[in-house]
């Protein structure tokens, strides 16, 4: 299996994109329950890392984790009925937008605790290292995470016992509506700690796709020949507000300017032009997919609810909830 | 004093405070502008940087550092977003914050106040956003627990928590947020403060005796209407606090009722309505004519589409048919009183 | 078998899990060398440094490994030295390790054990090392709950819990550590493992029934002894595991004894006890024939002096008293069943 | 109040030496209830700290915290009655030998949970810092400690709101049975991880009494003119095993006997002679204390035990413990 080109990333990104902007509206229509956190403008990250893993590898993202589920290949009908609560959704309408998880992807979860995956994350890579399987596993979280102890206890652990797992921190300089550096006392969240688990200071420009691939891809094979874990920081911003209820007032005009300028799409967009790729089959690409989700949307919608007898499985292994006789 | 929703009512209660006590501050993530909630708007504006702190994400920090300044003898208020975040912090509030005073044979007050967001109440928010979680706290000695079920509770029960002496930890249900009522006077100069430990009997009734918390206190009453159509008279009695525990208030209802039914939104397994029952099970066994009834949040981790959501949430048609059973499982009252 | 300390038995049932299944791991803090209460004594060497391994003081990275690991397939052990540290990872526990199934459709298994040492029992450790926090893992749906009585059960049960496709967390008691019994054959190919969720009648009797849990089952047991004396036959009951419960086994002797105490060592404002009274009010209501009675720990944090210890501590004549105190509150049964 | 010269820090930790050194012994006969863990080796910095404090100032500290609490001028029979379990116990037999409080002398709490303090020493802190009262705190820990969550979240909060707040860890190469340098990815584990929060990296011999007193008053004078936090690594070891009921024999004998060779009071005793006190002297002292001790500690185990009654006391403000009416 390759490494996709330029071309196939443009084309999941746009997948991830018009996703969202879909999940956007059926929200703002009503018709999602719960909160629904958008990874807008983020996306080359999840994509430029999910492309250099492989079947069996793990991966986990944070409430923030359509693209992340989606981009190791989580159907999107399943999600969109998760988040739809009709029937189908991939966690039997029992997780919602905020708990997204497809193992059989290799996606083992959304988590809505800030910083609670860390140490799981930790837990499947050493799976890995005691079986030497060489699956790795990538681990996703915000810049607001890092201030949190189970970032800490993981990272560190990681390092003590030399596991093949990836931290990457995206970066979008805002923990909800507080800028990232009026809560850190470094410059760089995830980068200006690395040392302090012995690890190197990585940094990606987390809004070009090409040097995700790039540099988580060196992370990964690192982790895979029995190296041990990194922390990468990826930079990025969020095009939207923390959650979709929040409209991001707070952020400074010209700042969102700034960073739309730098949207990872427009930023592949023109590699692949400069590379002679036509504009106009992108932009055929780009209206497929819009088409193709919107029609996806209807029919996810035409679905029924759950049943509600649902709401009483999986607790436990044998399908039930009872706790007594 | 003037009509607010239940969020607004908890930022008023916060401005009454920190009118009244320079030493009631103010921490938590995204507290200054305002809270994700808005609980806190305007507080950073009118009493200034140095009674409202943002924090990191970084619950152990909020609550250590609550429980340090109280310590030093200022009144902190934290801000905890959602209640489910007590996990991350639990090692300080249960085995810290709980327990100080008395592990240092009294040395020390804790005068602080710990607050967030709790409860279902049917907004998707599932299994990490979601839960109920009064009973984590009550499983604890040492903590005061206040979960107000309306506006006025809300302001004067939080107004109560920051003065008192002990550590107070306040549920604010986030379904009720935008819930409106007008606010009455309560205290010295137009104050609004509630006690702590003080019961509310929101109906009388002769047939049974309703006991809920928070937004449970809503589903008894409108389980009171839809019984009281069928000539059955339901008392709906509001604890506002679990602890102290209004234990009186339940057993002289129970003591004309002869019939207990406790609604609450946490699950059954160690839900605070075991404690209830208990009690009544040991304490008021010569009143009961028919088997304590407990109705409660589903046994689960919290769904989130909505269908699944409705069918585990505490509703009124549960407690208007736990109150059936009970009366058809009846027996005579056993004594005359 | 042969006769084995408590400490020894857990060690023993480690070993034979290890020994039959090499998914099975373990993690904890210096466990390799044997662990503080010498529960993993030459496990490392036995089974290779793959399966046994050292981790730092992060008990959020412990739980959290766990988790992680029982995903991909393997069946984890972690060790959480003593149980009032699950505080400091309650978040992993709570929200995520008891619920991920759930929240996941049912995607993910977690056949993981968390163990280690729970309760006072009189040993002097105080408010942050001898607390018994059966109470808190209950309060969560989606974890088991196991709380070993003596040596054979803590073979059992642990055994039981590993094999277990659940989380499980068990509550090894630190003042049994030190006790020995035989350890009978209860399984296949000579192997010890017992059911969970079911509880075990360690006394048959007909006046009233104790239930007890880990080191009260013992006290129940010396109570019953002493009531002996005065012609008051005590059918005692241990529940083993708090999750699945054993409720039938309960109430059935109930409706022969008519009378229920329950000795819980966590504290009673909201201890496990709070909930099988409050079965038992609800479902046995006609076979009571007196007030459900709770014996609980002390509801303060627990004092380390020797004379304040034992006054809140759960005691033989506290246990006896109740019984005393309910034998004379009975009427007559109501039933003729 | 002039800083102690070192004839009285001698004096101090000669104190705390024969101090601990009679728990042990109260320990093995039998007479205390509950674990001891004691800080013998370690007392340069406890006594070094404490040299730089004002009263009105807070230290906060572990299980390992009788030398914490005298140094600040806890009443020794209150805390050996502690100890003992007798009347007139600094906490009234609540908190035993893990959990030594003195509010009176400044000093915070003794904690038994690894890293639950830190966040609370952030907190007195805040107070000092909000009312500008110049007052600073001293909060001591283990090397273990620097891996647990609460240490960081701690240490990140200080440096990010400047709390005049001095982190002072002991490293002693240990956590329980298990070497440092096994489950930390740096050499050291405090002062590598300092510029993960901003802060300097500070190392000081934690067996000289006369280089603690340096290192931590110059940190605590920052502190105090309102420079903020730091994270002082003092390097030392401890002379016996984990707790009272432990032997150390892990330790390998050429590595105990190393260390003993660098005993803070031999140090000092020899900085004194070679300056000219007369080792006769402080032989005298020496022996003076002991023989206190020991006469303390007979008047102390014929106090009787506490009554029963205050288990009930302190639980609410009110002196009551009940919840319910
Ligand atoms: C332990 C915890 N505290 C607080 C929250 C509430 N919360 C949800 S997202 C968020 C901000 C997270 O910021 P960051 O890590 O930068 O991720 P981003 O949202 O920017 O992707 C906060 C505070 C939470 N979910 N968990
Ligand atoms: C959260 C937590 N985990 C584990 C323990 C058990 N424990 C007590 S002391 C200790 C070692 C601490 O080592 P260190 O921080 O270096 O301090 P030292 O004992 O060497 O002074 C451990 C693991 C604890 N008390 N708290
Ligand atoms: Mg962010
Ligand atoms: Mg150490």
């Amino acid at each position: 299996m390759g490494v996709p080109d330029d071309l196939e990333l443009f084309e999941q990104m746009c997948f991830l994109r018009h996703f969202e902007e879909r999940a956007d509206s059926l929200y703002r229509q009503g018709l999602i329950h719960g909160p629904v956190h958008l990874g807008l403008g983020q996306e080359a990250v999840a994509v430029g890392a999910a492309s250099v893993l492989r079947p069996g590898d793990y991966s986990l993202g944070t409430y923030r984790g359509h693209a992340h589920a989606l981009a190791r290949g989580a159907p999107a009908d399943a999600v969109l009925a998760e988040l739809l609560g009709r029937e189908g959704g991939i966690c039997g309408g029992k997780g919602g937008s905020m708990h997204i998880t497809s193992v059989e992807h290799g996606y083992y979860g959304s988590y809505a605790i800030v910083g609670a995956h860390l140490p799981v994350a930790c837990g499947l890579a050493w799976a890995a290292r005691i079986r030497r399987t060489g699956q790795v596993t990538v681990c996703f979280f915000g810049d607001g995470a890092t201030n949190i102890g189970a970032f800490h206890e993981a990272v560190n652990l990681a390092a003590v016992w030399r596991l093949p797992v990836v931290f990457v921190c995206e970066n979008n300089w805002y923990m909800e509506y507080t800028p990232i550096g009026d809560v850190i006392p470094v410059a760089l969240p995830a980068a200006d700690r690395a040392a302090a688990y012995g690890l190197d200071r990585i940094v990606v420009d987390g809004n070009d796709v090409a040097a995700v691939r790039e540099v988580v891809g060196d992370a990964v094979r690192a982790a895979r020949d029995g190296h041990g874990p990194s922390l990468v920081e990826a930079q990025t911003y969020r095009l939207k507000g923390h959650s979709a209820a929040d409209g991001g007032a707070y952020r400074p005009a010209e700042e969102v300017a700034r960073w739309r300028e730098r949207d990872p799409l427009l930023r592949t967009r023109a590699t692949l032009t400069a590379e002679g790729t036509a504009a106009g089959k992108l932009d055929e690409i780009d209206a497929r997919i819009k088409a193709d989700l919107a029609e996806l949307a209807r029919q996810v919608l035409a679905r029924p609810a759950p049943d509600p007898a649902g709401a009483w499985t999986d607790v436990w292994s044998d399908g039930s909830w009872q706790w007594r006789n | 004093m003037a009509e607010l929703t239940y969020r607004q009512a908890v930022a008023a209660a916060l401005a009454q405070e920190m009118a009244r006590d320079d030493r009631v501050v103010l921490l938590g993530e995204d507290v200054a502008s305002g809270g994700v909630f808005k609980t806190t708007g305007g507080l950073r504006e009118r009493f200034g940087a140095d009674r409202v702190w943002d924090t990191p994400i970084s619950e152990q920090a909020i609550a250590g550092a609550a429980m340090g300044a109280a310590m030093a003898g200022l009144r902190p208020v934290a801000e905890i977003m959602f209640a489910d975040f007590y996990a991350t912090c639990w090692d300080q509030v249960a085995n810290e914050i709980a327990k100080v005073r008395y592990m240092t044979g009294g040395q020390v007050s804790l005068p602080l106040v710990l607050r967030g967001a709790n409860g279902s109440g049917g907004l998707g928010f599932g299994s990490q956003h979601g839960q109920s979680v009064e009973n984590w706290a009550m499983t604890v000695p040492g903590l005061k627990i206040a979960s107000p079920a309306g506006p006025a509770e809300a302001f004067g029960l939080l107004a109560a928590a920051i003065r008192d002496d002990d550590p107070v930890v306040v549920f604010e249900h986030k379904a009720l947020y935008g819930r409106k009522e007008a606010m009455p006077d309560t205290g010295p100069d137009g104050e609004h403060v509630l006690p702590l430990g003080q019961a509310r009997t929101v109906r009388a009734g002769r047939d049974v005796t309703l006991v809920g918390l928070s937004i449970t206190v809503g589903t008894c009453l409108a389980a009171a209407d839809e019984l009281a159509a069928e000539g059955i008279e339901a008392e709906v009695i509001d604890l506002r606090t679990l602890v102290p525990l209004d234990a009186a208030a339940v057993l002289s209802s129970v003591a004309r009722t002869g019939r207990l039914v406790v609604a609450e939104e946490n699950p059954g397994q160690l839900g605070w309505g075991a404690s209830i029952a208990a009690i009544a099970a040991q304490e008021a066994f010569g009143d009961l004519a028919a088997p304590v009834t407990r109705v409660s949040g589903g046994n689960v981790p919290l769904p989130v589409a909505a269908s699944l959501e409705a069918e585990v949430d505490v509703s009124v048609s549960r407690i208007a048919g736990a109150v059936r059973g009970v009366l058809g499982a009846s027996r005579p009252l056993s004594s005359t009183g």
